[in-house]
């Protein structure tokens, strides 16, 4: 039933991009079968896995980097009140400085390889992570803490069992924001400097009047995101299966 | 032993505790004045007051989950909490243990995890901890649930998981907040026939908070009576039913009847 | 031997590098070139990071960093002539009397209330649109609006009308024009403002003191320079050829039309010349995009020819 | 106390931006005190306002335009569970695709004035806001709203006074996480096409070899953005005061 | 007035709720089993049974938070429930009122607020209301504390707020979950005594969910004792002592005894 409702509005969908594509001019937006043409035969060069791996390392190893640093800091922040208050303004600072206007910086001290992308991604993730895992860490139960701390609990005990499950649905909320984020970054990073990549094979599209070649590159991107969130997604129904099963959700609902 | 057991274990002095006032909220509320009680090892002490007469934050200033305004307590002697003292211990290091008035079980865990969660906590959780916990798990009657979450259980199950909770680890004082409080009769008095045969084993000094008169009396060696807000011991009455307590005639105990009317009396 | 050549943008102005690549001329000289796309002003400063050896660059970048202190030099010029052309949309002109065959002063007081788009502040396309409207006798900062925008964003923004024209070199002009929706106001290639050349338009840029360090790069790599550059006025079929299948989904008679530009633009050999310089310091000071008291006296030490040659 | 610390945070960060400056050379980063002086003349020259207002005007308009229906959508979708369900992947897919990318159909849409920007900024709010306050609503407690529909709470109602209470936290969040992105996403678009914007003047001092313009930019931003996420901070304490006061948070933290 | 108090009112039919099998624990789990009752109007039923028996899980049904596995509930003769009857309607148009076993009170809203907020969700908040709820809250002990977070309240109060919650709107038929068990004896036993003065005028419906068997008898005309789970209803007692009921001295009315005795029997 929903898989054929997606599917009703999966044609919705491409009926108005086709639409669309009449009304501007196939200049600006290809037709949603040229698309599919251009795409498979991207796909059966290899050229789709050839810069899409790339975006993907890229994407992967900063989420990896910036993003368990962004998780697991404000774990150790977290007891320590003053020094998180006078971080804070900083870290906010931090947050906002723009990173892509310092690519020069990070040319210089990552070069122009893959690492200069990663550590771009890096550094957008890991804020991301660490705000939205404050967030979290904020709406512990005190009370369940405390509880704790009566029969014993030490700090790590606390964080695993207690602060660390309360504070998972934020992270994951957290970590699924950032999933595009760095996917996205790492297309930003490869505009500023690559020979290789989606966001690289966007940008040559884009120079050589190639417009089915963008869009290519958007759907790829587009996809992959759409199955790092799935992947994620199941992750978080494992970790979060303590939580009222679907069924009670339904009823919940229903009674809504 | 006797005079071991009459010597002043665990002391309350002069403890107060004011709520700041707040926005929308004029004037700060005084809970509890100038309460001083004392308990000895092994002893039984059980409180009653009026709801919302402070006895709750008593207990969590004796397990320091939080700090008195003014006033001290003090364990085998030691001042182990004051308004200015130290960092708060919550539990002592596991001499103090506390079965709180709601369960805070974990919502994430099920129930026999959250059951074995302080003796895992205190690196004690070996085969004989287990079996130890699985009889106790099995007279609270909630065998067969282990593996249910708390949203998956009643109201007076999560209670008793609770209460398992802490007695599974075995502190030498124990502190209860209406822990009977949403059990069914049946089960209730089980409960108290049990507490009452492990307290004449392990003589465990127990301060125990209720809100039903003859609970009090049965359990208990001394009941403290609190007024009303701001708190304070108005009355104090020693029990004395001879142990070990038939709890099921209690009602027929001489002196049971005018214990019941008096601690009546103080309370109204 | 390898290194890294850092291409700015893929243009077919950097035609010698994509034929030197495509015929193999580096490989013949024993050097493993790596091209990489790194846009605008980033691949000079990728340069002077050390992230790569050398990239392309017009002298006007090159006389701006040099000014402020970010040393470079130039160890070979590829292209001579500039390559700029402003088109402007006809609905723009034809209500204020344009005339096409007007002399190229009489054309740009046609800039007044354009909006005009550029490919990056200060560039060398900025600077052009300044000149002409200078040239014109408009005030370039008062009576002309420039726009910087990525190139492909242009063309939507002149179709819709967002802007009124572009500053930039081919194909993008040639796109609009054979669309026929725009008017040459001024183009270089196209004979306009014949004192702009001969102009460093290309310079092959690396970090002082790295070719003293590896004499045998930078010779290899100009001597793959200096092949392409003669491939390129030998075989022109042969050359087109190439860069249609490069620029593949580019019309082709577009590839060829901004060929024939570049190809009379391209000198025969690599050497850097100091009047290239002049103009451009010229250039850039009646444009202005560098100030007065930045004007260089002397061309000495910025570039050497000791491998061109 | 906090305040002194901060200082103290303060001049060490600018003792290592120094020290930084130097280890890499003036003309990459430069000096703090140099930095200082051009920002001081920015701003007298009314550089900074010229540029910074219109970064601000295009940031916060699209706050608003993307960040209302991004936290209003998951509201009204909330109780439609299957259309959920199904626009699920399209969205998940929308918020993945770059849209950077698409700069030529935003300029078509939308030309190349602050309307560009504001929407482009809006299209990436919009899906932040969105996926965060969804997730803000999966945590409301169903029994809450369960005994309000026993007393008879309509949907809006309960949409008011519990979902909106129990999410609120969650769309802070999302908020303080959107606000930099956007004067981020604002900064991109402005180098994508302008003539106007801290992010034009950004660039505009980097193709003019002049590192102490891109670090006044980049302060500014960082300022800017630190000032909005005051200013949400300021909100949120307001709108979830209910929440146990700093004294009992105090309280249970000690606790632990 | 007789006869129409003793057409059925409020039915239930053949109820069963069996809770699905879920990952790590193999079985469903049966909590009701072929449940039926019938209560008329005005009566007040008290349901006693052992914890974790399925009397809240009764209740939610009863209420139309929860749907039954198989069975149905009728009010005035109509089907309102059943397993494939259309969505649940909470409450039944304000029909039924619920005072569930935890308070379930908002906690971004003061007590006032939380307690208003049945009036005001049916647009009926006008000065005469807020001043019948005023005079509740008095009556509960809650004066004084209008302005503070639920956080803020003792247990015993915030069960006190959902209690008065439901009583302002005055729903025709009121379902209540333990609603005394955290009380002290004092406030119950008034508790009891205005409970029964209020119906008394108002003739409410109302099923009382208890495991206090005097509390069962003393409020109830009838009491039902359900089995351990799954529930079934295995014992039916009519209550014959008179009303109005003199709730001090009951324990001496004739017949409590003997009740008193049958039921605890039944339980066991
Ligand atoms: N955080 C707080 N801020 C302000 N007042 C509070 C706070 N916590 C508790 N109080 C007040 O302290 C008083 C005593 O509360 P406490 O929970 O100790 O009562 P109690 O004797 O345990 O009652 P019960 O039997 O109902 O559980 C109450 O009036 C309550 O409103
Ligand atoms: N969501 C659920 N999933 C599985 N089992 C459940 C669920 N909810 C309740 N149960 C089970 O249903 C049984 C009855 O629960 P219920 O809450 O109705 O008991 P109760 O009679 O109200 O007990 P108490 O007097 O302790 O409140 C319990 O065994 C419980 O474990
Ligand atoms: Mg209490
Ligand atoms: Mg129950």
């Amino acid at each position: 039933m929903r898989t054929f409702d997606r599917i009703a509005v999966l044609v919705a969908l491409l009926a108005a991009w086709h639409a669309a594509s009449l009304y501007f001019g196939a200049q600006w937006i290809t037709t949603p079968w040229v698309t599919a043409q251009a795409f498979w035969r991207a796909l059966m060069r290899g050229d789709l896995w050839h810069h899409g791996s790339y975006t993907l390392s890229a994407a992967v190893l900063g989420f990896l980097i910036g993003g368990i640093p962004g998780a697991g800091l404000p774990f150790v922040l977290r007891r320590m009140h003053t020094l998180r208050a006078v971080l804070d303004p900083y870290l906010v600072a931090g947050y906002g400085a723009p990173k892509v206007a310092l690519t020069p910086l990070f040319i210089i001290w990552f070069g122009i390889g893959l690492a200069s992308k990663v550590a771009l991604v890096a550094s957008v993730v890991f804020f991301l992570v660490f705000f939205v895992t404050s967030a979290g860490l904020a709406s512990v139960d005190q009370k369940l803490i405390a509880a704790a701390r009566v029969f014993g609990a030490d700090a790590r005990l606390i964080a695993r069992e207690i602060v660390w499950p309360s504070a998972a649905p934020y992270v994951f909320t957290g970590l699924r924001i950032a999933a595009p984020y760095a996917i996205g970054t790492a297309v930003v990073g490869e505009l500023i400097s690559s020979n290789r990549g989606l966001g690289y094979s966007i940008q040559a599209a884009a120079t050589d009047f190639d417009p089915a070649g963008i869009f290519v590159g958007v759907v790829a991107l587009a996809l992959v995101v759409t199955g790092l969130n799935a992947a994620l997604g199941l992750l978080e129904a494992r970790l979060l299966s303590w939580r009222p099963d679907d069924k009670t959700v339904e009823r919940a609902q229903a009674a809504f | 032993m006797d005079m071991k057991a009459h010597a002043p274990f665990l002391e309350v002095e002069g403890l107060a505790k004011r709520f700041a006032a707040k926005a929308g909220r004029g004037e700060s509320l005084s809970v509890i004045e100038d309460l001083s009680l004392s308990v000895s090892e092994g002893e039984f002490v059980t409180v009653v007051g009026p709801s919302g007469s402070g006895k709750s934050t008593l207990l969590n200033m004796l397990a320091q989950i939080d700090r008195p305004s003014a006033g001290s307590v003090r364990l085998r002697g030691e001042t182990i909490l004051g308004p200015q003292s130290g960092p708060l211990v919550p539990g002592w290091n596991c001499q103090i243990g506390y079965v709180t008035q709601e369960d805070n079980l974990l919502p994430w865990r099920r129930l026999e995890e959250n059951i074995l969660f302080p003796l895992r906590a205190q690196g004690r959780l070996d085969e004989a901890a287990r079996e130890r916990v699985a009889a106790l798990v099995e007279l609270a009657g909630l065998k067969g649930f282990e593996r249910f979450y708390p949203s998956e259980l009643s109201g007076g199950m999560r209670k008793r998981a609770s209460l398992v909770r802490t007695l599974s680890y075995d502190p030498p004082v124990i502190l209860m907040d209406e822990p009977f409080g949403a059990l069914d009769a049946q089960t209730r008095m089980q409960l108290h026939a049990d507490l009452l045969r492990m307290w004449n084993v392990k003589r465990k000094t127990i301060v125990f908070v209720t809100h039903d008169i003859a609970e009090a009396i049965a359990l208990g060696d001394r009941v403290l009576v609190l007024s009303r807000a701001p708190a304070k011991v108005i009355a104090e009455h020693r029990v004395d039913i001879p142990r070990p307590r038939d709890i099921d005639h209690l009602v027929l105990a001489p002196g049971f009847a005018a214990l019941f009317d008096r601690i009546r009396q103080a309370l109204i | 031997e390898q290194t890294t050549l850092a291409v700015p943008v893929l243009s077919l102005t950097f035609s010698p590098t994509y034929i030197a690549e495509e015929k193999g001329f580096w490989k013949e000289e024993g050097l493993d070139v790596k091209l990489q796309a790194i846009p605008g002003v980033q691949a000079t400063n990728a340069v002077l990071a050390g992230s790569v050896d050398f990239t392309n660059t017009a002298s006007s970048a090159f006389l701006r960093a040099n000014a402020r202190g970010q040393k470079v030099v130039a160890i070979a010029n590829t292209l001579e002539k500039v390559q700029v052309e402003i088109v402007i949309s006809k609905a723009f002109l034809d209500k204020k009397g344009f005339d096409a065959n007007a002399s190229v002063e009489k054309r740009a007081a046609f800039l007044k209330g354009a909006k005009i788009a550029v490919d990056a502040p200060n560039s060398i396309t900025h600077g052009y649109v300044k000149y002409a409207a200078k040239k014109g006798g408009l005030d370039p900062e008062r009576d002309v609006t420039v726009s910087p925008m990525a190139p492909p964003a242009m063309l939507a923004a002149i179709r819709s009308g967002q802007v009124d024209g572009l500053s930039m070199s081919r194909p993008w002009p040639s796109i609009l024009r054979k669309e026929g929706i725009t008017l040459t106001v001024a183009s270089t290639p196209l004979g306009d403002f014949p004192e702009l050349n001969p102009f460093n338009y290309n310079l092959i840029i690396t970090k002082p003191g790295f070719c003293e360090s590896k004499p045998s790069v930078c010779r290899k790599l100009i001597n793959g320079f200096k092949k392409a550059l003669a491939f390129m006025h030998d075989k022109p079929e042969e050359t087109a050829a190439i860069l249609r299948r490069k620029f593949d989904k580019t019309d082709p008679a577009l590839v060829d039309d901004a060929l024939k530009a570049v190809i009379e633009g391209t000198p025969r050999s690599p050497i850097v010349k100091e009047d290239g310089f002049t103009s451009a310091q010229n250039y850039m000071l009646s444009a202005g995009i560098m100030r007065p008291e930045e004007k260089l006296t002397s061309f000495a030490g910025l570039y050497t020819n000791e491998y061109a040659k």
